[in-house]
This record gives structure tokens, sequence and C-alpha cells, in this order.
């Protein structure tokens, strides 16, 4: 057995506290015929040094001392495979995040590097080759969430040739962009630029649209997902719904209206918003008297499509899918119970942006017209405030919401072009603004359009007199102030999508204590999930702007088309393996196998034995520990690798 | 630090070292959002807002804190405290320069009524071991030159038999000048008055 | 009948005498047991932990729970400053043995300071339902509308206080509620009233006092309720001067919370001490139907008593 | 001193780099061994690093519901449970092991985590 040990420098990122040579003397040790320290392992010449060694000194395993394996462990067994050696037989030893950028004394990072590096040794010597299999992929795609990220995705993977299936919980899609008035920083209308990739999408004759639905669970994994979508019943029937909307008109019973934010009102059974796609009706059975008195049935009277059934049941379909990509999207942060001082939502004109943007919009409740809530006065004087439920660490909110900013300029704006003679207040605490064309776009709203801005948190909103005081302060000058206004607008922060975090542990990736889905990686693999096959698009991933939402969306896709091109998949060798001669048949180890990837076999004497079918085995190694008689094993963790790697440090 | 200091008492990283550790609070924390000023009732007064106390802190500026009226006025009520984004106890630092000011020896002339009403009052419990508010009052509108501050309200007061004219006193009152000594003799000021219990 | 160790503090012996008798009251009438604390003395209000590096401000109550603490579980302390300053003394005490053992010494006996310190609204909260309340009071309040008023004493520093929401207090309101009385929001609930700055700092206070009213009296409230007689003092006996120096007429009533709990209990204006208020009620009490009140008698005038007493007070002081 | 840690690949590793990403500092002893998940990790391999001579083995995994194995981490708890309860008749001080949950997302954790568990081995020498 023939070892070679390559210690990274990582630049300065590793020699820095690590003393990089001493760690590379790890090539003393038994079996070790190569050792060698390299600027940048992972850059070109880093890899041919080691392929040279490999081949020069016929080295038949392989430790790279270096960053985290999550980082390069795939590129530096392509390396080795390049020359010659199955790729599992090198190791990956962290000496970077674990060790020389958590120590800053040179001689702790120097023996933690030594100790770690030993153990890679003493690990790989137990190692064996491995090969993976391939298995064939379904290819379908599952876009989850009809916002304009969804729908980009969707688009993207449907122009390739794959077809899509886009589920929607809510009665159309569109998402937060269909609220929208004019979007920043270029003040193009919302809905159309949105309306004709909704309608695109709906007449894709490769994506199958379902809108009140959500995903109830998730088998399978990359390449082979199946999944039950639960259609909602919503009492009309989709395909003979004409979206006439006399229900709506019809309709007895009042109900909020979703679309526009809660300001205004809406009917029981309704058409979510003119330019809805599908353009349907839906009925919501909270607050429709049919089923709260039990009687009613105007609308189904009035319907001359025979489009109502009270009788509706929800139903479940089940699908395959090869990848699937999340755009669950966002939801306004609630600050109501957080910011007291602030009214905690009992002043009528203290509404939020995505509110203030359909009274905005010419397709609002108010027409276009800037009304407030309370007594539909036009507004003079409006405040704008920033970073409610944003960087807040007393009400457990510290990130940005990092559109706020631009899009109170874009209000600020719009306010002045609606109502030339009002004036705007923002209270603002930095202007975060770093996108093309966003910097000046905030200039402009204050030098042509005469915002005003003043750097301050606000601490208190109490009605008076018919006017709303806000009393705050310009850190800049110094001074205390307190402005009379008309409406009081409060950019509320950024927050998951509700039920983000559920449907994240359905799909068995990871989220953070926001319920924000993670990437991969933050830098390199920002689309990607923890678990293969599974994609993130848009604001769900963490607060983004349209363009920002539509990049991912598209990466997203790419990767999706990418990950199904080949038309099958490789699978990972690390499975378990059980040694049927030993095996006592107790199936232990299938009672506690999560993934059912454990069978029973007859074996030539007549008793049964386990054996794991390796394109469903996830290589977690529950089975592992579970068997008496320790011959079930996890290829890549065995048991002998595990213990040489702790006796190694304890030598 | 590359600003330049021109603090009189001493090194001003080492006193703003020495705020942080009594009040438990780093003053870093604060991001100059201003939330604490927007609250604070008394702010108009302050000669530094809270907001700058904080930000005079954060560059050493440890003179111009300790000689603020706003250590004297601030009147600890926390209500910047309770808003501050960061959860900064704000009223909590600024107690804390007031301690240090006083350990200090520093006056700020304007505000020796403050200095005043603090000291009557102690020494009216420590003879008593209760207060006498009519007594209070009238020393302290005497020793602040103010004569007829709140004058006109007293007959109000007396009408309305809101005023003891015996001054109240408790039974065991060597129990109260053992505490008021104990006090004494430990030399005051020695930082225990941090309200978290010891920073968080 | 649960009896709790009862701590006036020396504001509710003298200035706020009417906040002692309408608690005490109302306590009699629910069936509450008050002992009072044998020998107390003051728990040194803010200048005492402002003044002394804060030992000061933890002895001085230190000894009181050490008294409270014969015999009782818990105790009550209307005044909003006490409460407050016994509770940072019992949170200074148990972080630190050394202050312990400090105390102790003086006290020459073991300290107990563990006795459990409730506010004069935690009190109520615990010992009658709003249903209760609501049965008794058999809607003697309608008509009103009811600022609650907590400042800053009750509930901060929240993580000491640990009593109600320090950014959005509600303690007071069930029970307000239940009186029949409206109490609708009040944006200046927490807001401080210039605390002890009376004495020395008028203009702060006056600032701060006249915001508040002002504010309770723009959104139609009749009267502002509050558990603490700084805050009383602040918005009630301050209430000509913030009128006379700004040019205004507030004329805003300024009540206990314990008497409004014994107005609608049906107790006697007279007996709650309304009068020694110095913003009238009466009007107030006029509003209300069926009270046991009659509106139309007059402001008692305490009996006068010689100016010249005051001083005599200031002869001794200096 | 020498501590083992025994982390999971998806949530606990990726803990520890970000801590490293975030060059959150830490003490140096203890030394972390990759498992595919907490689940894999036999008592006996903990007790055995026991005999060994390790002072202390630290086992940190997925929150409890976020296992990337569905259910890996509650197999692990059950078995860990049960080691910890044993050690003490091992002789082996049960401060010196620990089982704890720390996620991709926790690098501040993971590192309070490592100060904790230093410190509180580091005691006990
Ligand atoms: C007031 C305001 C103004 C803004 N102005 C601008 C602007 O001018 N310019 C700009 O670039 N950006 C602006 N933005 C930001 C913009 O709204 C977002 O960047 C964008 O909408 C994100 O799109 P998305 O598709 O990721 O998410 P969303 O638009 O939130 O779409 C998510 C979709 O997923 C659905 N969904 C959620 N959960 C599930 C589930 N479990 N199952 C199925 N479906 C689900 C939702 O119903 C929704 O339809 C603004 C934001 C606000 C709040
Ligand atoms: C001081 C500084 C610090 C930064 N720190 C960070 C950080 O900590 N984190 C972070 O996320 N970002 C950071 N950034 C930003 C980061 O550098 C960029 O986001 C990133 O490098 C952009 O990558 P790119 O591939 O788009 O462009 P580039 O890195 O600029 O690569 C473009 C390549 O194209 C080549 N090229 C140009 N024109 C032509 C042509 N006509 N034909 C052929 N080739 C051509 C160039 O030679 C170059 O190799 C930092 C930037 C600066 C200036
Ligand atoms: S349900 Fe019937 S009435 Fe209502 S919109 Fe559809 S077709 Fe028209
Ligand atoms: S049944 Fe009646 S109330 Fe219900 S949606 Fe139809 S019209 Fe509206
Ligand atoms: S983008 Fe602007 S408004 Fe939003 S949190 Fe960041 S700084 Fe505040
Ligand atoms: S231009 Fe660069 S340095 Fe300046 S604010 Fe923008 S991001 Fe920051
Ligand atoms: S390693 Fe995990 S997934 Fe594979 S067979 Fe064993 S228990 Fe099942
Ligand atoms: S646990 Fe081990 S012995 Fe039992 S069936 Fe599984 S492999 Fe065979
Ligand atoms: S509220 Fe807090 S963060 Fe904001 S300026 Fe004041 S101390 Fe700083
Ligand atoms: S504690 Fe002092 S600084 Fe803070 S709000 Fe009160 S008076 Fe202002």
């Amino acid at each position: 057995m023939r070892i070679g040990v390559f210690v990274c420098q990582c630049g300065t990122n590793i020699a820095a506290t690590v003393d990089t040579e001493k760690a590379a003397a790890a090539g003393s040790l038994r079996d070790v015929h190569h050792a060698e320290t390299i600027q940048y392992t992972c850059s070109d010449p880093g890899q041919r040094a080691i392929i040279d060694a490999i081949r020069e000194k016929e080295l038949t395993r392989v430790v790279i001392a270096a960053c985290s394996p999550r980082m390069h462990e795939t590129t530096f067994r392509r390396a080795v495979t390049r020359a010659g050696l199955n790729p599992f037989m090198m190791d990956m030893v962290n000496i970077r995040e674990h060790c020389s950028w958590v120590h800053s004394d040179v001689d702790t990072a120097t023996g933690k590097a030594i100790d770690l590096t030993s153990m890679g040794v003493a690990r790989v010597r137990k190692q064996a080759s491995l090969f993976s299999s391939k298995v064939p992929v379904t290819n379908r795609v599952l876009v989850i969430g009809g916002g304009v990220a969804g729908i980009q995705a969707a688009l993207d993977i449907a122009d390739a040739g794959l077809p899509v299936t886009m589920v929607e919980r809510g009665p159309s899609i569109g998402g937060n962009m269909a609220r929208l008035d004019k979007t920043f920083p270029t003040l193009d209308c919302s809905s159309c630029i949105l309306t004709p990739r909704m309608v695109e999408a709906n007449q894709h004759e490769q994506i199958d649209l379902m809108v009140n639905s959500e995903v109830d669970t998730v088998r399978g994994h990359v390449g082979n997902f199946e999944v039950d979508i639960r259609k909602k019943a919503t009492c009309v029937i989709e395909e003979k719904c004409t979206g006439c909307m006399i229900c709506q008109e019809k309709c007895p019973s009042r109900a909020p209206d979703e679309f526009n934010a809660g300001v205004g009102e809406s009917k029981a059974i309704s058409v979510p918003f003119p330019q809805a796609v599908p353009l349907v009706a839906n009925l919501r059975k909270e607050h429709c008297r049919q089923f709260i008195r039990g009687k009613c049935g105007v609308c189904k009277k009035v319907c001359k499509s025979g489009a109502i059934d009270y009788e509706q049941e929800d139903e479940v379909t089940t699908e395959r899918f090869g990848a699937i990509v999340v755009a669950t999207g966002y939801e306004p942060y609630d600050w109501r119970e957080a910011y007291p001082d602030y009214g905690g939502g009992q002043y009528p004109d203290v509404i939020t942006s995505l509110q203030y943007e359909r009274l905005l919009s010419a397709s609002g409740p108010t027409g276009g017209h800037v009304r407030r809530p309370s007594d539909g006065e036009e507004p003079r004087q409006v405040v704008f405030i920033s970073c409610v439920g944003s960087r807040d660490e007393s009400v457990g909110r510290p990130f940005c919401c990092s559109v706020g900013c631009m899009y109170i300029a874009k209000q600020a704006i719009l306010t002045k072009e609606h109502i030339p003679e009002s004036q705007s207040y923002v209270f603002y605490i930095d202007i975060r603004a770093g996108g093309k064309g966003y910097e000046e776009f905030t200039r402009r709203a204050q030098k042509e359009y005469g915002a005003v801005y003043l750097r301050g948190r606000v601490g208190k909103i109490y009605p008076s007199k018919g006017k709303l005081m806000v009393m705050g302060t310009d850190t800049l000058s110094g001074e205390q102030v307190e402005i009379e206004a008309d409406l009081v607008v409060l950019a509320a922060g950024f927050a998951a999508a509700e039920g983000a975090g559920e449907l994240a542990r359905k799909l068995n990736i990871s989220y953070d204590q926001y319920e924000f889905l993670s990437e991969s990686h933050p830098k390199l693999r920002p689309v990607e999930t923890n678990t293969g096959g599974i994609f993130l698009a848009g604001a769900c991933q963490g607060p983004k702007d349209i363009p920002g939402s539509v990049a991912q969306a598209s990466a997203a896709a790419a990767k999706a088309i990418g990950l199904l091109s080949k038309g099958e998949l490789e699978t990972s060798p690390m499975v378990a393996a059980v040694n049927q001669t030993r095996c006592t048949g107790c199936f232990k180890c299938r009672d506690v196998c999560p993934y059912n990837a454990i069978e029973a076999v007859e074996a030539r004497d007549g008793h049964q034995t386990a054996r794991v079918v390796d394109s469903l085995c996830h290589g977690c190694g529950v089975c592992n520990v579970a068997c008496p008689p320790a011959v079930i094993s996890l290829k890549g963790y065995t048991d002998n690798q595990l213990i040489a790697e702790t006796l190694e440090l304890l030598r | 630090m590359a600003i330049r200091v021109s603090t009189t008492i001493a090194d001003g990283a080492a006193l703003v070292a020495d705020i942080e550790r009594r009040s438990g609070e780093r003053v870093s924390a604060c991001y100059q959002c201003g939330r604490c000023t927007s609250t604070c009732a008394a702010a108009f007064a302050f000669d530094y807002p809270p907001h700058r106390i904080m930000r005079l802190l954060q560059l050493g500026q440890v003179d111009k804190v300790l000689n603020s009226r706003t250590a004297q006025l601030c009147f600890d009520c926390m209500t910047c405290s309770s808003r501050c984004p960061m959860t900064i106890d704000v009223a909590n630092v600024i107690e804390q320069v007031k301690m240090i000011a006083d350990e200090h020896g520093i006056r700020v002339n304007k505000e020796k009524s403050i200095r005043l009403f603090r000291r009557a009052f102690l020494k009216n419990v420590r003879r008593h071991g209760r207060l006498h508010e009519a007594r209070l009052l009238t020393w302290i509108n005497l020793r602040s030159f103010k004569p007829f501050n709140d004058l006109a309200v007293v007959p109000l007061i007396l009408r309305r038999k809101k005023v003891h004219i015996v001054p109240p006193k408790i039974r065991n009152r060597r129990e109260i000048h053992r505490i008021f000594h104990e006090v004494n003799g430990n030399g005051g000021g020695n930082g225990n008055s941090d309200r978290h219990g010891g920073g968080k | 009948m649960s009896a709790y160790s009862y701590f006036p503090g020396c504001s509710l012996t003298s200035s706020a005498g009417e906040y002692d008798t309408s608690f005490r009251l109302v306590a009699g009438t629910l069936g509450i047991g008050l002992d009072e604390i044998n020998d107390w003395n003051c728990c040194g209000a803010s200048p005492a932990p402002h003044h002394w590096g804060g030992n000061l401000g933890v002895m001085l109550p230190a000894r009181n729970l050490h008294i409270a603490g014969y015999g009782h579980e818990a105790m009550v302390a209307p005044c909003a400053g006490c409460y407050n300053r016994h509770k940072n003394a019992q949170h200074e005490l148990a972080a630190s043995a050394e202050l312990r053992e400090q105390t102790s010494r003086i006290l020459r006996e073991p300290l107990r300071y563990q006795i459990e310190i409730l506010n004069l609204v935690e009190l109520f909260d615990r010992e009658i339902s709003p249903e209760a309340l609501a049965e008794r009071a058999q809607g003697r309040l309608e008509g009103l509308n009811l600022a609650t008023y907590y400042g800053c004493l009750l509930t901060r520093p929240a993580k000491i206080m640990n009593f109600d929401n320090a950014r959005n207090p509600v303690s007071m309101k069930p029970l307000l509620r239940a009186t029949g009385a409206q109490s609708d929001h009040f944006p200046f609930k927490s807001e401080c009233c210039g605390s002890y700055m009376g004495l020395a700092k008028k203009e702060i206070v006056l600032r701060a006092g006249r915001r508040i009213i002002e504010v309770a009296k723009d959104l139609g409230f009749d009267a502002i309720i509050t558990a603490c007689p700084l805050c009383h003092q602040n918005l009630d006996l301050r209430q000509s001067q913030i009128n006379k120096t700004y040019g205004i007429s507030l004329e805003m009533p300024i009540l206990y919370f314990s008497q409004v709990l014994g107005l609608a209990l049906g107790l006697s204006a007279d007996d709650l001490g309304i009068d020694a208020h110095m913003v009238s009620a009466r009007k107030l009490l006029a509003k209300i139907s069926g009270s046991a009140v009659d509106p139309a008698s007059p402001a008692k005038s305490g009996d006068a008593t010689e100016p010249t007493a005051t001083l005599s007070g200031i002869g001794e002081a200096s | 001193m020498k501590l083992i840690g025994f982390l999971c690949n998806w949530c606990s590793y990726a803990g520890a780099d970000m801590a490293g990403t975030s060059r959150i500092q830490q003490p140096g002893d203890l030394h972390i061994v990759r498992m595919p998940c907490t689940g894999r990790i036999n008592p006996l391999l903990i007790l055995k690093a026991f005999q060994e001579g390790a002072d202390g083995v630290l086992v940190s995994g997925c929150h409890p519901g976020d296992c990337h194995y569905n259910d890996g981490n509650y197999y692990a708890r059950r078995r860990l449970e049960l080691l910890a309860r044993m050690l003490p008749a091992f002789g082996i001080a049960s401060e010196r092991f620990q089982y704890t949950w720390v996620s991709a997302s926790e690098g501040a954790r993971w590192a309070q985590v490592v100060d904790d568990f230093t410190e509180r081995v580091r005691s006990l020498q």
C-alpha cells in the first residue's frame, strides 16, 4: 500500500496559522510514500501535482489536507480518477474551516492539523474501492410556487422540452409581483410585464398548471421523486368556469380581499383579480352562507356554465418527478404584535407597503387614486418608515429585507406623481441600494421628487385630530422630529411563506430559523439544496427583488435541466452492504431503515437474509449500528475505518 | 484608536471598557438608529441625546460624556432600553456614566439641582428611615435658590391633607444607620448596580 | 381569604394617602387581607441606587423583604417605585452571595429575601376575575372611557420586573372593562411621566406630562388610570402648572386603579378619596349612572392647615 | 487534551464549517470525525474511544425533526442517552460525554458548544 499526503496552503488561508511543512511530515507515517505541500491544491497546477505524484510514485491511496470536503471532495475525487485511481481511494482532511480559520495560535493549529492528517491516513488505509451504478430518471419537473420565480423556472424548463407540473396553493399564479404597481428601478408596470408570462405559462403545452394545490407527501430521491399533490376543493369546476364574475357580483357574503392585501373587500366567491391565471372563480367556505348557515345557493343559480359544485372534494394525485424547484416566495412580516408603538394595527391609516402598492395600482381597490383608508381623503403628508420587522434584534428579526429601501424610494416617487402637492418623508437607517441603477434611483427620489429623508428609527405613532403624529429622530442633525402625517406606510420586513418549514421537512431540505430555505453553499451552490435534485428559486431562499428572483429561477431551471439531460443518474456507492453468509435474518436493520431499502432474500439453505437495495439506500448507516452480529456495513464509513481514525488520534 | 480624544480624566478606551463592564452592554452593538432618542421624553433638555451618548462612547470620547448634562438629567425611565432594537440597556449605560462622573467628582454646574435633590432625599431617609415629603420640597427649593419653585401648589397640597406635618419616623433607626454606614464604609460605587446581575 | 404582606411606602403615607385608603378599602371589600410590614423603611426610591453604587438601593429594600418574609408568601407594594426597587433589590440579592452576607450582617440575622413581590394590578388580577368583578360592578362605570397608564416602573426593566409586556402593557384592561367602562388603546401608556425630575427639573416633567394628558384628552378619554403615586403626582398635582406654563386648560382627572375598582364596587367616592386629587373628578362621576356618588355635592375642602407649618419644616431641614 | 467530535455531515459538520467561514475562534482540543448521520454512531465506538484515553466525546447532529435521513438522529438519541446513563458504571464521568444539535446555519452555536464542552472537560482534568 502506497499512500500520498498533500497538504494545501490555500494561499495564506491555511499557511498563516498551520505550519504546512510540519503537517506534511505526517509523511513519516506507515505506508506513506510521498508527502508535499501545495499552494493552491484545487487549482489546475495543484491538481496536476497530485496526478503527477500518483503516477510517478505509484501511489494507491491519497490524503488531501485542505478545505472542507463539502467544498472540494468531488473536485479531488475527479482528479485522482484522472490519475487512474478509484475515486474513493481519496480522503479529504479539513484543516481550514475546522483548523486554521478557528485557531490563531500556530502551535495549536499545527498540532491539530498533524493529528487530523494522521487520522485521515489511518482511515484511508482501510478504504476499499467503490463503484457506483446507474439508474434511469423521470423526465418531469415539479415547480412548487407560482410567483415570478416559479413562472420563470417553469417556462425555462418547459422551453427546454421537459414537462413541468406547477403547483400553486393560491387561486392564481403571479405571487406577490402581481400585487405590485410599478417596479424599481425602471418603473415599468408590474402587471404589464408579468401578465404575459403568466398567460404563457398557462398555455404552454409542456406545463401542467395546478392552482389551489399543495404538496402532501414526497417519497423517493433525486431522479425519481414520487409526490402526492392535493388539489383543494373550491366548489368551482375549473374546466367549466369562464371567469364571467357574475357569481361574484351576486354573492351576498363579504370576505376579505386577500389579493388586495386586506385593503378593500371581496366576496365569498370571487375571481381573485381581473388578470388572474387561470381566470376562475373560487369559493371560500369560511365566508360562504351556504356553508355557514346551510342556505344560499345564489352562485349556483346564477352561474350559466354550471360550474358550481358545493359537494366538491379535495383530490389527491400522485406523480413522479426527476427534479423539484421550490419557489414558494415570501410574505410581508406581520408587524402588528411586535410594534405596539406604531399602533399595532389599530390605526387604519398606518398601512404596509404592500397595501400601499394596491392603493397606487390602477387595478387596486381605489382605482389608482391614492386615498387613505380611514376617510377616503387624499393624503398630503406621507411618512414612510423603513425596517419595520427588519434589522431589529429585539423582535427577533435581525436581517435586512433588502428591497425595502428601494420600494420606499419607488413609492415616494409614485406618491409625488399621483399627488403633486404631496410631501413624502422617509425614515431610514441606511439606504441599501446595491443593484444596477438603484443608487441613482434613490437619489432621484430625493433630488427630483423632493422626498425628505430622515436618518432615524421612529419611536411612536399616535393619532391626533385626524392626523397621525410620528415621533422620530434625525440622527444626522441629532434632533428629535415630529411629523404630522396623513398616511404612514411601513416597510414591513420579509418573512418566509407560511408553512415553508413544513414543506421543507416534507422535502427533507434544510431551512434557517426564519424558515427561509437553505442553499447548499452561499456562494458556489446558491440554487442547490443539500438534497440532490431539489433546487431553490426566488424569495423562498431569502429576501430578494424581482431581478434576483428571476435570475435564480433561471439558474435553478438550468440545474434541473442539466440533471435530467443525461437520462440516468449515477448512484452513490456509499451504501450499506450485508455479509450474507453471516446474516442471522433478525431484520433489526429493516426495522430501522428510514427508506425501506432492506429486503429479505432467501439464501441457498432456505433461511432468510437481508439485502440492501442500492438504489433505495441513502447511506445513513442507521442499520450498521442496529445489526447485532455487525454484519451490515456502510461502505466508506465501516466500523474498521472509524475505529482506525479514532485510535489514531488517541495513539 | 485613531481618533484624537481630548480626555481629561483618563484614557478614553479604558473608561469605555469600564462602562461596558459595569453595564454589561457593548456600545459597539449600537447601530445609531436613534430610536432611543425618538422615545426619550427628556432628550430635548439634554446636550447629547441618548444615541449620541452611545456614539461618543463608541469613539472613546468619554470626557464629553462624563461632563454631559445628559448623564445628570436622564432619569433612568428605561423607555429607551425597552425600545432599542439591539436590546441595549441604554439607560443602564447612561446610569454607569453618571456614577463614574460622581466618583470622579465631576460637577455639571447647570444641573446642580438634581444632585441637591438626591442628597436631600437620602439625608431625609437616613435620619428618619422614611421620607418626609414637605421637608424635602422646601429644603430643595431653598438650596437651589428657587424658593418659589412649586410653592404655588403647597397650599393645595396642604388643604388636601397630602403632607404630614410631623415627620414620620421608624422605630429601628439604628438598622437604617447601619445600612448607610455599611455602604459608605465600602466606598460606594463598586459597580454593583448592574441590573442584569452580572451582564449578559 | 389570603393575607398579603403590605408595603405602603412613603408616598402612600403622605401625598398619596388616597391611594392607600382606596387600596385598603377595596382590598377589604374583596376580602383580601393586608398585614402592613412592621416598622418598614423607605425603599430608597431612585436616588439611593443612583448615589452609592447601588448597594444602598439594595439594602434598604432588603430590610423590608426580610421583615415581610415572616409568615407571608407574597407582599404587595402599590407604589410602582417601591415595587420596582424591591424587585430590583431581590434580583441583585439573588445574584450576589456577597450582598446577601453583607445584608445579613447588618440585620444580624440570616437574610430572607425571596418573598414574592406583587404590584397592585398583579394582586387584583390574582384575587378577582374579570367575570366576578363584572358581576359585582353591574356596569356601574358604563359610559366612561378610561386610559390605562403604566408609566415606566411597573414593567421596566422587563427582564427583572417580568410583569406584562414592557412595550405594550395590557394587564389593567380586563378588570377596567369589567367595570363596564370602555378602555381604548392609549398610545402613551408606557411613556415616562418625568419621574422624580419633578422636584429638580420641572420643565422636563411638565413637557412630558402635557403630552400624555393632551393625547388622552384628544382621544376622548375621561380619565387616566394609574398605579403609581409618582405618575399621579406628575399628572395630577402638576396639571395646574402645566396649564399655566403652556396657557392651556387640560382638566383631565387622574385616578388610581384602586379608586376605579372601588367605584365599580359601589364604594363611595368620598371614602375612596377621589376629592384628594387636584383635578376634580366630579364631572366624571356625574357621567356614571347609578353611582353611589352624589354628583351635586361640592368637593370637600380639607381641614385648613396653617401654611406657617411648612415654614417650621424649612427651619429644621436647613 | 484529546477530544473527539462525531458530527453528521449535513448539519453539524456544515455548522462547524460555517463557524470556520465566519472565523469564530475556538479552543483546539476537539478533533472532528465526519459521519453521514449521528445514527451511524455506534455507542461501542465511543466506549472504545474512552477506553483508549479520550478525554471527552462530543456527538452533534441535526435538530430533532431536521435529520437529513428523516429520523436517524432519533435512533442516535435513543442509543446515546442509554450510553450516557451507562458511562458512570464504566468509571467515566458523564460530563465527558455530550450529545447535542447544531444546524448548518448555526456556526456561532457550534463555536459555543465547543467552548463550553472544552471548558467542561478541562475543569475535570
Ligand atoms: C411592497 C413591496 C414592493 C416591492 N416592489 C418591488 C419592485 O418594485 N421591484 C422588485 O424587483 N421587487 C419588488 N418587491 C419584491 C418582489 O415582490 C419579490 O422579489 C418577488 O415577488 C419574489 O418572487 P417569488 O416568486 O420568489 O415569490 P412570491 O411572489 O412570493 O411567489 C411565491 C408563490 O408561491 C406560492 N406558495 C407559497 N407557499 C406555497 C406552497 N407551500 N405550495 C404552493 N405554493 C406556495 C405563493 O402563493 C405565491 O404565489 C417588492 C416587495 C414588496 C413587499
Ligand atoms: C475588493 C473587492 C472585494 C470583494 N470581496 C468580495 C467578497 O468578499 N465576497 C463576494 O461575494 N464578492 C466580493 N467581491 C466581488 C467579486 O469579486 C465579484 O462578484 C466576482 O468576482 C464577479 O465574478 P465574474 O466572473 O462575474 O467577473 P470577474 O471576476 O471579473 O471575471 C471576468 C473574467 O472575464 C475576463 N474577460 C473580460 N473581458 C473579456 C473579454 N472581452 N474576452 C475574454 N475574457 C474577458 C476577465 O479577464 C476575467 O477573467 C469583491 C470585489 C472587490 C473589488
Ligand atoms: S363560477 Fe360561473 S358565474 Fe362564477 S365566474 Fe365562473 S362561470 Fe362565471
Ligand atoms: S353560496 Fe351564496 S354566499 Fe356562498 S359563495 Fe355562493 S352566492 Fe356567495
Ligand atoms: S432594505 Fe432598507 S428597509 Fe429593508 S431592512 Fe434593509 S435597510 Fe431596512
Ligand atoms: S458603493 Fe460600495 S462601498 Fe459604497 S455603499 Fe455601495 S456597496 Fe458600499
Ligand atoms: S444505510 Fe440507511 S438507508 Fe441504507 S440500508 Fe442502512 S438504514 Fe437503510
Ligand atoms: S440486522 Fe444484521 S443480522 Fe439482522 S438481518 Fe440485518 S444484516 Fe442480518
Ligand atoms: S436605540 Fe439602541 S441601537 Fe438605536 S441608537 Fe439607541 S442605543 Fe443605538
Ligand atoms: S432612561 Fe434616560 S435617556 Fe432613556 S428614555 Fe429615559 S430619560 Fe431618556
